[in-house]
């Protein structure tokens, strides 16, 4: 890092935010945009009424495209979330070690929504009738 | 300017030492055209001289009285009591947020001025230097050696009104990052550790409330906008070209 | 040995000029000021950084301090001025005429100046009337008024001055034979009220400076004289700009920051403390600004002040009075012990106010030091926020 | 009476939701961060809610039987119209943060909220009349 002098009085400037985290909040809201207005198309204007059927939803599952979509769409949206909230949590002047603990939380519990997320797509997908 | 008279209510808020803090309530004929300071120097002089405030050039070019008037920060010497109020309304005159207070309405900006002196802000700086993005006019070979003060006056009102500067009392806030575009990441790169940080231009939400107050051109947000690309640009460079970026920070601090 | 201790009153340009002066002499020195820094005449200036032209031919002694102190200002404090020069422009044959004194009494003073035709100043200036006749250009500027006496307190406060405002004197220490000895201060802050013993009490509060000496009983012939200006929302020339005549009212445009300022008038006040702005004034101003810079028809107002010149007053009235400044030891003048009045002057010639009235004080104090302010170059206003004090 | 409480602090953050004083933006700023904290609740609440899904048939059926009622419907209302919202701001925020349109900013902002605010009463309609 570059050595700057601070005058007295001033903080030293904090690590907790970054050119690539802000970056990828910023460049996730147009893939959510993208990707939420094909998710909506489909889920509520797909069939007759929606996906409010156990056998529809099945069905929309059937295209194998619409897993690996909804698989990046929830990456994509539980970062931008999380994130969001970060900045939100970064605003209030977190201490440095109620940041550090938020910030495993997030990874954590990003990762496990996530994990039970593609879990919760390889069920429907192998419940789909074969054939 | 008018010969008509106003009746307004002056509401001020008061506060000194340990004290409690309280609104004190003066009523008082005016010209409507008269500024909000004018009114504030007349209580002071004929109705409670215990009233502390800030003001030096009533015309714009210090800072110093920077106030928030209804709930807004305004400048007060520039600001005439008819943009303000109404004929029998009240002004309810309150000092800048997210300063520290000396007593009353005045407030100590100390902190702002640091942090100014941080990122290296500009006083003074080329004529031709003075606009975010491209110049007006075109200038002339001669008038590229002349030399003018900065919009920025370091009055505080965008720090009192920008919302992330209430609750978090290291971000830079709006003045600073604006004189941090100013005097620019490609002539002084150490600056990008100071600003792409976590008090730094990533904290801006889009408010636009520095904007919105700024009573001297300087379009904060639009320059913390500017700002971003510069740090966005010089990390996108880094990435292939990590040591020739550290070099040239290295080189800039020890010149 | 401990350092004589010094009081100053007021933080206006002299005060503060006085302080930087006086500590880098080695002495202690205490500034008490009612308001904030500059809240008086100081902060008001419409911050023309006078090259002397103004004052060449008639008031040589004011002329010649003007230049050679804006040289000295531009060198050691060039963060809160712009250095781009002024204009002297003849609109009519009576300017004309004034141009033949102006351009001797420029050489008299040594002021640098240079003839510029009609073409060649609209080509520098396009905003400027383009009527005129001739133009001279001369080393003027502009100023922060404010940032300047921040950046003399700053460096005083380095040298270890305290400054202490919201604070306001009420009374004089006097002991028994009427010499100072010290000021009864109130700190308006937290309404405490206090005492502050001195070897020396310097008045420093220009317009004010009467009220002040005549709590110990002595008097000062200054004569307060406000004067209108008038801020315009356009930086609508570079320079300052000076109608070539025998000073008047609104003959001079100062820009600054993104702005032009008109000034300015002169006339005789009562009450100090609150001088109202008289419309008829401002209208003035707005109309001979036009004459200079005809744009000013087209430009938003963006604010009218006034500020309370602190003249030297004999028998003569505003704009007889010379521009010049004056020290005086109260011990010679009523034999009162203890206090220096400085008043007078220019902005333009803070620091020789303060090097005259240092002058003075050291010589009272036994003091041997020698004035170096002249080549101190002053540290960045934002230090004196940064400093402890 | 309270004491003097003027300087930054945690607590201020009410100060994000009051309206008072501020501009187009600054109210679009406390929208954003009201449907931002909605959103990400509606979210992880979503993916609580279609484990159903992984309960078969009968499990998912009997729940969308369950939220469709009125208090539901509105809820989802809701949802629909906090992502018009922060979804169109958004889209100013990406723009302008890259530097672009930054002087056109306020007309791009009504422009966006006049869409947003067609955008929910088109919803609003389909939702409630269906």
């Amino acid at each position: 890092m570059a050595n700057v002098t601070l005058p007295k009085g001033v903080s030293a400037p904090k690590s907790g935010e970054n050119t690539w985290l802000w970056l990828w909040k910023l460049a996730s809201g147009p893939l959510i945009f993208i990707l939420i207005l094909i998710h909506f198309a489909v889920n509520h204007y797909l069939g007759s009424n929606g996906l409010l059927s156990y056998r529809e939803v099945l069905s929309y599952y059937s295209n194998s495209i619409v897993p690996v979509m909804e698989g990046i769409f929830l990456v994509v949206v539980v970062s931008h979330s999380l994130l969001g909230l970060r900045s939100v949590i970064l605003d209030l002047h977190p201490s440095r070690s109620l940041l550090r603990a938020i910030d495993w939380i997030f990874l954590l519990g990003g990762t496990a929504a996530v994990v039970y997320g593609i879990w919760l797509l390889n069920v429907i997908v192998a419940s789909i009738p074969k054939g | 300017m008018s010969n008509i008279r106003w009746k307004v209510t002056f509401q001020i808020y008061r506060a000194k030492g340990d004290g409690p803090v309280h609104f004190d309530t003066f009523f008082l004929d005016v010209d409507p055209d008269e500024y909000v300071l004018d009114g504030v120097e007349r209580l002071w002089a004929f109705h409670d001289r215990s009233l502390c405030y800030r003001h030096a050039c009533h015309h714009s070019t210090c800072g110093a009285c920077g106030m928030r008037v209804n709930g807004v920060e305004k400048l007060t010497c520039i600001t005439p009591i008819r943009e303000v109020t109404t004929d029998g309304g009240t002004l309810r005159i309150e000092p800048l947020r997210n300063f520290p207070v000396v007593s009353d309405l005045a407030v100590d900006m100390g902190s702002l001025y640091l942090r100014m002196d941080q990122v290296h802000a500009k006083s003074v700086l080329p004529v031709t230097e003075a606009e975010i993005e491209k110049s007006p006019r075109d200038w002339s070979a001669e008038d590229q050696q002349y030399i003018r003060l900065s919009d920025c006056i370091e009055c505080g009102l965008c720090i009192s009104a920008c919302p992330i500067s209430a609750t978090d009392a290291d971000y830079l806030g709006p003045a600073v990052l604006a004189g941090a575009q100013q005097t620019g990441l490609s002539k002084d790169p150490a600056l990008v550790e100071i600003v792409d940080s976590e008090d730094g231009v990533w904290r801006c939400h889009s408010a636009y409330e520095c904007t919105a107050v700024c009573p001297s051109f300087v379009d904060p947000a639009r320059r913390i906008m500017n700002l971003r690309r510069q740090v966005l640009g010089q990390r996108w460079q880094g990435l292939f070209n990590r040591k020739g970026a550290q070099n040239l920070a290295v080189e800039e601090v020890t010149r | 040995m401990s350092k004589p201790s010094v009081v100053i009153i007021g933080a206006g340009f002299t005060g503060v000029a006085t302080a930087h002066d006086l500590a880098l002499r080695g002495c202690d020195v205490t500034v008490v000021e009612r308001g904030d820094i500059t809240n008086g005449t100081s902060g008001r200036t419409h911050g023309l950084l006078h090259s002397g032209g103004r004052y060449a031919v008639k008031d040589q002694e004011s002329a010649i301090e003007c230049i050679d102190e804006n040289m000295i200002l531009r060198k050691i404090v060039p963060s809160v001025i712009e250095p781009n020069g002024g204009l002297f422009i003849a609109l009519n044959e009576s300017d004309l005429a004034y141009g033949e004194d102006f351009i001797e009494g420029c050489e008299a003073c040594h002021i640098p100046i240079e003839q510029l035709t009609p073409k060649k100043t609209l080509e520098i200036e396009p905003n400027l009337n383009p009527n005129l006749l001739l133009a001279f250009l001369i080393p003027d500027g502009t100023f922060d008024p404010l940032r300047l006496a921040l950046s003399f307190a700053a460096t005083a406060k380095a040298n270890g001055a305290r400054f202490r405002t919201f604070t306001e004197v009420k009374s004089l220490l006097l002991d028994g034979t009427g010499n100072v000895t010290g000021v009864r201060i109130e700190n308006r802050a937290e309404g405490k009220p206090e005492e502050l013993s001195a070897d020396m009490v310097v008045n420093a509060t220009g317009a004010w400076a009467g009220e002040i000496a005549a709590m110990a009983g002595g008097n000062v012939p200054v004569k307060p004289t406000p004067g209108v200006m008038v801020a315009f929302d356009q930086r609508l020339v570079q320079r300052a700009i000076n109608r070539l005549n025998v000073p008047g009212d609104g003959d001079i445009i100062v820009p600054q920051r993104r702005m032009a300022v008109v000034g300015t008038t002169s006339f005789d006040v009562e009450d100090l403390d609150y001088v109202p702005v008289v419309d008829e004034q401002v209208q003035q101003m707005y109309e001979r600004g036009c004459e200079l810079v005809p744009k000013i028809a087209q430009t938003k107002m963006r604010g009218a002040f006034m500020a309370t010149r602190p003249l030297i007053g004999g028998g003569d009235t505003g704009r007889s009075i010379a521009r010049t400044f004056k020290c005086y030891d109260h011990k010679e003048t009523q034999g009162i012990e203890g206090l220096v009045t400085i008043t007078g002057g220019k902005a333009t010639t803070l620091r020789a106010m303060a090097e005259k009235t240092a002058d003075v004080v050291c010589a009272k104090l036994g003091i041997p030091a020698l004035c170096i302010t002249k080549d101190y170059p002053l540290l960045s206003y934002r230090q004196y926020y940064a400093l402890p004090n | 009476m309270n004491k003097v409480d003027n300087e930054p602090s945690r607590s201020k953050w009410i100060e994000w939701f009051n309206p008072q004083g501020r501009n187009l933006e600054g109210i679009t700023f406390s929208l954003n961060r009201i449907t931002g904290l909605g959103l990400t609740l509606y979210l992880f609440l979503h993916l609580i809610v279609l484990g159903t899904l992984a309960r078969g048939a009968n499990a998912y059926d009997n729940f969308i039987k369950l939220v469709h009622n009125p208090f539901f419907i509105f809820g989802e209302f809701l949802v629909v119209a906090a992502g018009l919202i922060h979804g169109f701001n958004g889209i100013r925020i990406v723009i302008t943060s890259l530097g672009i349109g930054v002087p056109t900013e306020k007309r791009l902002l009504v422009v966006l909220m006049a869409i947003a605010l067609i955008g929910t009463l088109i919803f609003a309609v389909r939702m409630f009349t269906a």
